[in-house]
Protein backbone atom coordinates (compact mmCIF):
# COMPACT_ATOMS: atom_id res chain seq x y z
CA UNK A 1 0.00 0.00 0.00
CA UNK A 2 1.07 3.54 -0.35
CA UNK A 3 -0.08 6.81 0.61
CA UNK A 4 1.18 10.42 -0.05
CA UNK A 5 -0.31 12.94 2.67
CA UNK A 6 0.44 16.35 3.94
CA UNK A 7 -0.19 14.93 8.08
CA UNK A 8 2.14 13.10 10.12
CA UNK A 9 1.62 9.15 10.29
CA UNK A 10 1.69 6.95 13.46
CA UNK A 11 4.21 4.05 12.72
CA UNK A 12 3.16 1.60 15.54
CA UNK A 13 -0.90 2.07 14.36
CA UNK A 14 0.51 1.57 10.74
CA UNK A 15 2.33 -1.86 11.99
CA UNK A 16 -0.70 -2.99 13.79
CA UNK A 17 -2.83 -2.30 10.61
CA UNK A 18 -0.32 -4.32 8.34
CA UNK A 19 -0.26 -7.01 10.48
CA UNK A 20 -3.57 -7.40 11.93
CA UNK A 21 -4.13 -10.83 13.75
CA UNK A 22 -1.87 -12.55 11.53
CA UNK A 23 0.62 -14.93 12.75
CA UNK A 24 2.77 -16.28 9.72
CA UNK A 25 4.36 -12.63 9.78
CA UNK A 26 8.18 -13.08 11.23
CA UNK A 27 9.72 -9.82 10.35
CA UNK A 28 8.80 -6.68 10.26
CA UNK A 29 11.38 -3.91 9.36
CA UNK A 30 10.21 0.16 9.30
CA UNK A 31 12.67 2.62 8.07
CA UNK A 32 11.51 6.33 9.34
CA UNK A 33 13.28 9.03 7.42
CA UNK A 34 13.32 12.80 9.69
CA UNK A 35 14.52 16.38 8.65
CA UNK A 36 17.88 16.55 9.59
CA UNK A 37 19.44 19.64 10.49
CA UNK A 38 22.60 18.79 9.20
CA UNK A 39 26.23 20.52 8.68
CA UNK A 40 25.68 21.25 5.43
CA UNK A 41 22.49 23.37 6.08
CA UNK A 42 23.45 24.86 9.43
CA UNK A 43 20.29 26.60 11.34
CA UNK A 44 17.63 24.52 9.10
CA UNK A 45 14.78 25.97 9.57
CA UNK A 46 12.18 24.36 7.83
CA UNK A 47 11.89 22.37 4.90
CA UNK A 48 9.20 22.12 2.05
CA UNK A 49 8.74 19.16 0.17
CA UNK A 50 7.11 19.63 -3.23
CA UNK A 51 5.78 16.48 -5.33
CA UNK A 52 4.19 15.91 -8.78
CA UNK A 53 0.62 14.64 -7.45
CA UNK A 54 -0.52 11.85 -9.92
CA UNK A 55 3.08 10.57 -10.59
CA UNK A 56 3.62 10.49 -6.96
CA UNK A 57 1.51 7.83 -6.53
CA UNK A 58 2.40 5.92 -9.74
CA UNK A 59 5.32 5.56 -9.27
CA UNK A 60 5.90 4.62 -5.41
CA UNK A 61 2.69 2.01 -6.48
CA UNK A 62 5.14 0.84 -9.46
CA UNK A 63 8.36 0.64 -7.16
CA UNK A 64 6.17 -1.35 -4.38
CA UNK A 65 5.14 -3.93 -6.74
CA UNK A 66 8.81 -4.24 -8.07
CA UNK A 67 9.61 -4.85 -4.08
CA UNK A 68 6.86 -7.73 -3.94
CA UNK A 69 8.09 -8.81 -6.75
CA UNK A 70 11.87 -9.52 -5.74
CA UNK A 71 11.31 -10.59 -2.47
CA UNK A 72 8.55 -13.16 -0.43
CA UNK A 73 6.51 -9.83 1.76
CA UNK A 74 3.43 -10.77 3.45
CA UNK A 75 2.81 -6.93 3.26
CA UNK A 76 4.21 -3.61 2.81
CA UNK A 77 3.54 -0.09 3.03
CA UNK A 78 5.18 3.28 1.82
CA UNK A 79 3.85 6.57 3.52
CA UNK A 80 5.63 10.14 2.19
CA UNK A 81 4.40 13.53 3.27
CA UNK A 82 4.33 16.54 1.31
CA UNK A 83 4.60 20.16 2.92
CA UNK A 84 6.57 22.15 5.12
CA UNK A 85 8.46 19.78 7.57
CA UNK A 86 10.79 21.33 10.49
CA UNK A 87 13.40 19.64 11.87
CA UNK A 88 12.88 16.61 13.69
CA UNK A 89 9.93 15.60 12.02
CA UNK A 90 8.93 12.89 10.33
CA UNK A 91 9.24 12.33 6.31
CA UNK A 92 8.86 8.61 5.23
CA UNK A 93 7.61 5.55 6.33
CA UNK A 94 8.95 2.17 4.54
CA UNK A 95 6.99 -0.84 6.25
CA UNK A 96 8.22 -4.46 5.10
CA UNK A 97 6.63 -7.91 6.84
CA UNK A 98 8.16 -11.02 5.64
CA UNK A 99 8.30 -14.47 6.92
CA UNK A 100 12.30 -13.92 6.98
CA UNK A 101 14.22 -11.25 8.16
CA UNK A 102 16.25 -11.47 5.04
CA UNK A 103 13.48 -10.45 2.91
CA UNK A 104 12.07 -7.68 4.99
CA UNK A 105 15.18 -5.85 5.56
CA UNK A 106 16.25 -5.93 1.65
CA UNK A 107 13.03 -4.99 0.53
CA UNK A 108 12.84 -2.00 2.42
CA UNK A 109 16.43 -0.79 1.98
CA UNK A 110 15.45 -1.47 -2.43
CA UNK A 111 12.18 0.67 -1.42
CA UNK A 112 14.04 3.65 -0.19
CA UNK A 113 16.76 3.47 -2.51
CA UNK A 114 14.33 3.15 -5.40
CA UNK A 115 12.38 6.07 -4.02
CA UNK A 116 15.06 8.36 -3.36
CA UNK A 117 15.87 8.50 -7.15
CA UNK A 118 12.48 7.48 -8.83
CA UNK A 119 9.80 9.39 -6.84
CA UNK A 120 8.59 12.99 -7.86
CA UNK A 121 9.72 15.13 -4.72
CA UNK A 122 11.49 18.16 -3.98
CA UNK A 123 13.05 19.60 -0.64
CA UNK A 124 13.00 23.13 -0.21
CA UNK A 125 15.42 23.93 2.81
CA UNK A 126 14.99 27.31 4.51
CA UNK A 127 17.96 28.37 6.59
CA UNK A 128 18.72 31.80 8.19
CA UNK A 129 20.43 32.62 4.63
CA UNK A 130 17.68 31.84 2.64
CA UNK A 131 15.62 29.46 0.88
CA UNK A 132 17.29 26.67 -1.66
CA UNK A 133 16.56 24.03 -3.22
CA UNK A 134 18.21 20.33 -2.26
CA UNK A 135 20.66 18.50 -5.17
CA UNK A 136 20.35 15.42 -5.87
CA UNK A 137 22.92 12.81 -4.70
CA UNK A 138 25.56 11.00 -6.58
CA UNK A 139 25.42 8.63 -3.79
CA UNK A 140 21.87 8.21 -4.22
CA UNK A 141 22.21 6.92 -7.61
CA UNK A 142 25.07 4.54 -6.79
CA UNK A 143 22.36 2.96 -4.46
CA UNK A 144 19.96 2.49 -6.57
CA UNK A 145 22.03 1.02 -9.12
CA UNK A 146 23.17 -1.77 -6.70
CA UNK A 147 19.72 -3.65 -7.16
CA UNK A 148 20.83 -3.48 -10.69
CA UNK A 149 23.09 -5.65 -10.67
CA UNK A 150 21.98 -8.56 -8.95
CA UNK B 1 -0.74 19.97 -24.72
CA UNK B 2 -0.29 20.20 -21.23
CA UNK B 3 2.95 21.57 -19.44
CA UNK B 4 4.21 21.40 -15.62
CA UNK B 5 7.14 22.55 -14.29
CA UNK B 6 8.60 21.92 -10.61
CA UNK B 7 10.70 23.04 -7.80
CA UNK B 8 13.34 25.49 -9.02
CA UNK B 9 11.90 25.08 -12.83
CA UNK B 10 8.77 26.27 -11.67
CA UNK B 11 9.95 29.27 -9.73
CA UNK B 12 12.00 30.46 -12.77
CA UNK B 13 9.42 30.35 -15.80
CA UNK B 14 6.58 31.71 -13.06
CA UNK B 15 4.25 28.69 -13.48
CA UNK B 16 3.07 25.55 -12.45
CA UNK B 17 1.19 24.63 -15.03
CA UNK B 18 0.09 25.92 -18.81
CA UNK B 19 -1.86 24.89 -21.65
CA UNK B 20 0.03 24.99 -25.21
CA UNK B 21 -0.98 23.47 -28.37
CA UNK B 22 1.72 21.76 -29.64
CA UNK B 23 3.70 24.24 -31.85
CA UNK B 24 4.42 23.64 -35.74
CA UNK B 25 7.77 21.52 -36.06
CA UNK B 26 7.99 20.21 -32.61
CA UNK B 27 8.60 16.40 -32.33
CA UNK B 28 10.67 15.45 -29.53
CA UNK B 29 10.77 16.55 -26.08
CA UNK B 30 14.00 18.27 -27.35
CA UNK B 31 11.93 20.05 -30.08
CA UNK B 32 9.84 21.63 -27.11
CA UNK B 33 12.58 22.81 -24.63
CA UNK B 34 14.12 25.00 -27.69
CA UNK B 35 10.81 26.17 -28.74
CA UNK B 36 9.92 27.08 -25.00
CA UNK B 37 13.67 28.67 -24.46
CA UNK B 38 12.38 31.15 -26.95
CA UNK B 39 9.24 32.13 -25.32
CA UNK B 40 11.67 34.55 -22.51
CA UNK B 41 14.26 34.87 -20.16
CA UNK B 42 12.07 32.76 -17.70
CA UNK B 43 11.89 29.40 -19.95
CA UNK B 44 15.59 30.18 -21.00
CA UNK B 45 16.58 30.27 -17.53
CA UNK B 46 14.74 27.29 -16.58
CA UNK B 47 16.37 25.43 -19.39
CA UNK B 48 19.69 26.45 -19.51
CA UNK B 49 21.39 23.67 -17.71
CA UNK B 50 20.04 20.41 -19.65
CA UNK B 51 22.01 17.88 -17.53
CA UNK B 52 19.82 19.56 -14.50
CA UNK B 53 16.39 19.40 -16.48
CA UNK B 54 14.52 16.08 -15.75
CA UNK B 55 11.30 14.96 -18.06
CA UNK B 56 7.90 13.31 -17.86
CA UNK B 57 5.41 11.93 -20.68
CA UNK B 58 2.56 11.07 -18.77
CA UNK B 59 3.68 10.62 -15.88
CA UNK B 60 6.81 8.57 -16.86
CA UNK B 61 10.26 9.47 -17.38
CA UNK B 62 11.10 10.48 -20.41
CA UNK B 63 14.69 11.06 -22.94
CA UNK B 64 14.69 14.74 -24.99
CA UNK B 65 14.77 12.36 -27.52
CA UNK B 66 11.15 10.94 -27.17
CA UNK B 67 8.72 12.31 -29.17
CA UNK B 68 5.79 14.72 -27.98
CA UNK B 69 2.03 14.51 -29.07
CA UNK B 70 -0.83 17.08 -28.52
CA UNK B 71 -2.75 14.84 -25.93
CA UNK B 72 0.37 14.17 -23.68
CA UNK B 73 1.03 15.73 -20.50
CA UNK B 74 4.97 16.87 -20.31
CA UNK B 75 6.59 17.68 -16.70
CA UNK B 76 9.75 19.33 -16.37
CA UNK B 77 11.91 19.59 -12.78
CA UNK B 78 15.00 18.87 -11.70
CA UNK B 79 16.60 15.51 -10.42
CA UNK B 80 14.17 14.19 -7.44
CA UNK B 81 15.31 14.63 -3.78
CA UNK B 82 12.19 12.91 -1.77
CA UNK B 83 13.03 10.40 1.19
CA UNK C 1 21.90 0.19 24.86
CA UNK C 2 20.60 -3.54 25.51
CA UNK C 3 17.14 -4.69 27.91
CA UNK C 4 16.34 -8.71 28.10
CA UNK C 5 13.22 -8.67 29.92
CA UNK C 6 9.98 -11.03 29.85
CA UNK C 7 7.11 -8.13 29.37
CA UNK C 8 6.59 -7.33 25.91
CA UNK C 9 8.12 -3.69 24.36
CA UNK C 10 6.17 -0.39 22.95
CA UNK C 11 7.98 0.19 19.74
CA UNK C 12 6.97 4.02 19.21
CA UNK C 13 8.05 4.57 22.87
CA UNK C 14 11.72 2.87 22.70
CA UNK C 15 11.64 4.92 19.06
CA UNK C 16 10.59 8.34 20.84
CA UNK C 17 13.36 7.29 23.93
CA UNK C 18 16.25 6.75 21.56
CA UNK C 19 15.29 9.99 19.46
CA UNK C 20 14.36 12.28 22.45
CA UNK C 21 14.47 16.19 21.15
CA UNK C 22 17.58 15.36 18.88
CA UNK C 23 17.32 16.69 15.22
CA UNK C 24 20.72 15.16 13.70
CA UNK C 25 18.90 11.54 13.07
CA UNK C 26 17.60 11.24 9.31
CA UNK C 27 17.13 7.53 9.64
CA UNK C 28 15.80 5.06 11.98
CA UNK C 29 15.50 1.42 11.39
CA UNK C 30 13.22 -0.67 13.23
CA UNK C 31 12.92 -4.74 13.47
CA UNK C 32 10.61 -6.43 14.72
CA UNK C 33 10.07 -10.39 15.10
CA UNK C 34 7.74 -11.98 16.21
CA UNK C 35 6.64 -15.25 16.72
CA UNK C 36 5.52 -17.29 13.36
CA UNK C 37 3.62 -20.01 13.40
CA UNK C 38 4.90 -21.66 10.07
CA UNK C 39 4.62 -25.12 8.40
CA UNK C 40 7.07 -26.66 9.87
CA UNK C 41 5.43 -26.80 13.23
CA UNK C 42 1.96 -26.97 11.86
CA UNK C 43 -0.64 -25.88 14.86
CA UNK C 44 2.10 -23.98 17.21
CA UNK C 45 0.59 -22.84 20.58
CA UNK C 46 3.67 -21.28 22.33
CA UNK C 47 7.29 -20.87 22.51
CA UNK C 48 9.37 -20.87 25.58
CA UNK C 49 12.58 -18.67 25.21
CA UNK C 50 15.15 -19.60 27.53
CA UNK C 51 18.10 -17.53 27.87
CA UNK C 52 21.54 -17.52 30.34
CA UNK C 53 21.40 -14.70 32.70
CA UNK C 54 24.48 -12.67 32.65
CA UNK C 55 25.71 -13.98 29.06
CA UNK C 56 22.94 -13.35 27.65
CA UNK C 57 23.55 -9.46 28.64
CA UNK C 58 27.25 -9.55 28.27
CA UNK C 59 26.61 -10.90 24.15
CA UNK C 60 24.31 -8.34 23.60
CA UNK C 61 26.38 -5.43 24.65
CA UNK C 62 29.41 -7.01 23.34
CA UNK C 63 27.18 -7.25 19.69
CA UNK C 64 26.36 -3.46 20.22
CA UNK C 65 29.35 -2.37 20.86
CA UNK C 66 30.99 -4.33 17.02
CA UNK C 67 28.32 -1.96 15.74
CA UNK C 68 28.44 0.64 16.57
CA UNK C 69 32.26 0.42 15.77
CA UNK C 70 31.57 -0.79 12.39
CA UNK C 71 28.93 2.21 11.35
CA UNK C 72 28.08 5.88 12.09
CA UNK C 73 25.33 5.52 14.77
CA UNK C 74 23.18 8.43 16.76
CA UNK C 75 21.78 5.55 18.97
CA UNK C 76 21.24 1.88 19.42
CA UNK C 77 18.46 -0.37 20.94
CA UNK C 78 18.10 -3.96 21.75
CA UNK C 79 15.33 -5.95 23.53
CA UNK C 80 15.32 -9.33 23.84
CA UNK C 81 12.12 -11.26 25.55
CA UNK C 82 12.36 -14.32 27.16
CA UNK C 83 9.40 -16.98 28.77
CA UNK C 84 6.26 -18.00 26.87
CA UNK C 85 5.58 -16.65 23.89
CA UNK C 86 2.48 -17.33 21.55
CA UNK C 87 2.12 -16.84 17.80
CA UNK C 88 2.10 -13.29 16.51
CA UNK C 89 4.05 -12.27 19.89
CA UNK C 90 7.10 -9.83 19.67
CA UNK C 91 9.87 -11.13 20.57
CA UNK C 92 12.80 -9.01 19.53
CA UNK C 93 13.43 -5.76 18.94
CA UNK C 94 16.36 -3.52 17.26
CA UNK C 95 15.94 -0.26 16.52
CA UNK C 96 19.27 1.81 14.80
CA UNK C 97 19.39 5.67 14.09
CA UNK C 98 22.24 7.42 11.74
CA UNK C 99 22.08 10.32 9.80
CA UNK C 100 22.52 8.11 6.73
CA UNK C 101 19.88 5.27 5.92
CA UNK C 102 23.07 2.80 4.57
CA UNK C 103 24.39 2.95 8.36
CA UNK C 104 21.30 2.00 10.17
CA UNK C 105 20.27 -0.26 7.26
CA UNK C 106 23.27 -2.43 7.75
CA UNK C 107 23.94 -2.06 11.36
CA UNK C 108 20.38 -3.65 11.80
CA UNK C 109 20.81 -6.26 9.81
CA UNK C 110 24.05 -6.95 11.49
CA UNK C 111 22.72 -7.24 15.06
CA UNK C 112 20.22 -9.29 14.22
CA UNK C 113 22.28 -11.64 11.98
CA UNK C 114 24.87 -11.26 14.75
CA UNK C 115 22.37 -11.86 17.70
CA UNK C 116 20.40 -15.27 15.86
CA UNK C 117 24.07 -16.70 16.33
CA UNK C 118 26.06 -15.13 19.36
CA UNK C 119 23.19 -14.78 21.50
CA UNK C 120 22.09 -17.46 24.50
CA UNK C 121 18.56 -18.18 23.71
CA UNK C 122 16.86 -21.70 23.16
CA UNK C 123 13.35 -22.13 21.68
CA UNK C 124 10.99 -24.99 22.72
CA UNK C 125 8.13 -24.74 20.48
CA UNK C 126 4.97 -26.43 22.01
CA UNK C 127 2.08 -27.73 19.33
CA UNK C 128 -0.65 -30.24 19.16
CA UNK C 129 2.40 -33.18 19.32
CA UNK C 130 4.19 -31.84 22.18
CA UNK C 131 7.08 -29.75 22.94
CA UNK C 132 10.35 -29.48 20.35
CA UNK C 133 13.54 -27.52 20.92
CA UNK C 134 13.95 -26.19 17.67
CA UNK C 135 17.27 -26.40 15.50
CA UNK C 136 20.34 -23.86 15.09
CA UNK C 137 19.93 -22.99 11.55
CA UNK C 138 22.77 -23.18 8.84
CA UNK C 139 21.34 -19.77 6.94
CA UNK C 140 21.75 -18.35 10.45
CA UNK C 141 25.65 -19.32 10.25
CA UNK C 142 25.93 -17.98 6.81
CA UNK C 143 24.24 -14.24 7.17
CA UNK C 144 26.83 -14.24 10.73
CA UNK C 145 29.48 -15.19 8.16
CA UNK C 146 29.02 -12.58 5.20
CA UNK C 147 29.63 -10.00 7.95
CA UNK C 148 33.06 -10.95 8.44
CA UNK C 149 34.21 -11.04 4.73
CA UNK C 150 33.65 -7.43 4.92
CA UNK D 1 33.60 -25.05 39.77
CA UNK D 2 29.92 -23.98 38.86
CA UNK D 3 28.30 -26.03 35.87
CA UNK D 4 25.54 -24.87 33.99
CA UNK D 5 23.21 -26.70 31.37
CA UNK D 6 20.23 -25.05 29.17
CA UNK D 7 17.77 -26.47 27.10
CA UNK D 8 18.02 -30.13 26.25
CA UNK D 9 20.96 -30.39 28.01
CA UNK D 10 19.34 -29.43 30.94
CA UNK D 11 16.46 -31.51 30.41
CA UNK D 12 18.84 -34.45 30.20
CA UNK D 13 20.81 -34.07 33.11
CA UNK D 14 17.61 -32.75 34.72
CA UNK D 15 19.67 -30.04 36.54
CA UNK D 16 20.14 -26.65 35.66
CA UNK D 17 23.02 -26.09 37.76
CA UNK D 18 25.58 -27.56 40.07
CA UNK D 19 29.00 -26.94 42.02
CA UNK D 20 31.57 -29.06 41.03
CA UNK D 21 35.55 -29.52 42.79
CA UNK D 22 37.74 -29.74 40.07
CA UNK D 23 37.96 -33.39 39.19
CA UNK D 24 41.73 -35.06 39.19
CA UNK D 25 43.15 -35.12 35.63
CA UNK D 26 40.39 -32.85 34.44
CA UNK D 27 42.42 -30.33 32.24
CA UNK D 28 40.57 -29.27 29.77
CA UNK D 29 36.69 -28.72 28.79
CA UNK D 30 36.94 -32.24 27.39
CA UNK D 31 38.30 -33.58 29.89
CA UNK D 32 35.32 -32.94 31.82
CA UNK D 33 32.83 -34.24 29.27
CA UNK D 34 34.45 -37.02 29.89
CA UNK D 35 34.25 -37.34 33.75
CA UNK D 36 30.72 -36.03 33.66
CA UNK D 37 29.72 -38.86 31.20
CA UNK D 38 31.07 -41.36 33.55
CA UNK D 39 28.50 -40.19 35.95
CA UNK D 40 25.30 -41.41 34.66
CA UNK D 41 22.94 -42.08 31.75
CA UNK D 42 21.39 -38.38 31.99
CA UNK D 43 25.02 -37.00 31.41
CA UNK D 44 25.81 -39.28 28.90
CA UNK D 45 22.86 -38.73 26.84
CA UNK D 46 23.30 -34.93 27.09
CA UNK D 47 27.04 -35.26 26.14
CA UNK D 48 26.39 -37.78 23.28
CA UNK D 49 26.22 -35.90 20.61
CA UNK D 50 29.61 -34.07 20.52
CA UNK D 51 28.97 -31.30 17.55
CA UNK D 52 25.63 -30.40 19.11
CA UNK D 53 27.02 -29.21 22.33
CA UNK D 54 28.62 -25.45 22.86
CA UNK D 55 30.65 -24.61 26.02
CA UNK D 56 30.88 -20.92 27.26
CA UNK D 57 33.67 -20.20 30.32
CA UNK D 58 32.47 -17.27 32.25
CA UNK D 59 29.87 -15.89 30.03
CA UNK D 60 32.51 -16.33 26.47
CA UNK D 61 31.98 -19.03 24.25
CA UNK D 62 34.93 -21.80 24.24
CA UNK D 63 36.10 -24.60 22.71
CA UNK D 64 36.50 -28.29 24.10
CA UNK D 65 40.51 -28.27 23.88
CA UNK D 66 40.14 -24.77 26.47
CA UNK D 67 41.21 -25.23 29.74
CA UNK D 68 38.87 -25.20 33.43
CA UNK D 69 39.79 -24.18 36.93
CA UNK D 70 38.14 -24.95 39.61
CA UNK D 71 36.91 -21.03 39.61
CA UNK D 72 34.96 -21.17 36.33
CA UNK D 73 31.83 -20.98 35.45
CA UNK D 74 31.48 -23.54 32.49
CA UNK D 75 28.02 -23.95 31.01
CA UNK D 76 26.99 -26.31 28.33
CA UNK D 77 23.92 -25.92 26.38
CA UNK D 78 22.74 -26.62 22.48
CA UNK D 79 23.81 -24.07 19.23
CA UNK D 80 21.77 -20.88 20.40
CA UNK D 81 17.96 -20.44 18.72
CA UNK D 82 17.28 -16.93 19.72
CA UNK D 83 15.93 -13.80 17.38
Amino acid sequence: MIRVQREDFDIAAEMKALTGARTDIGALVTFTGLVRDDSSAPGLKAMTLEHYPGMTEKKLSEIEDEANRRWDLTGSLVVHRYGRLEPGEQIVLVITASSHRGDAFEAASFLMDWLKTEAPFWKLEKTGDGETWVDAKVEDEDAKDRWQKE
Amino acid sequence: MKLLYFAWLRERIGLSEEELSLPDGVITVQDLITHLTARGDGYASAFCEPAAVKVAINQDFAKVTDPVTDSDEVAFFPPVTGG
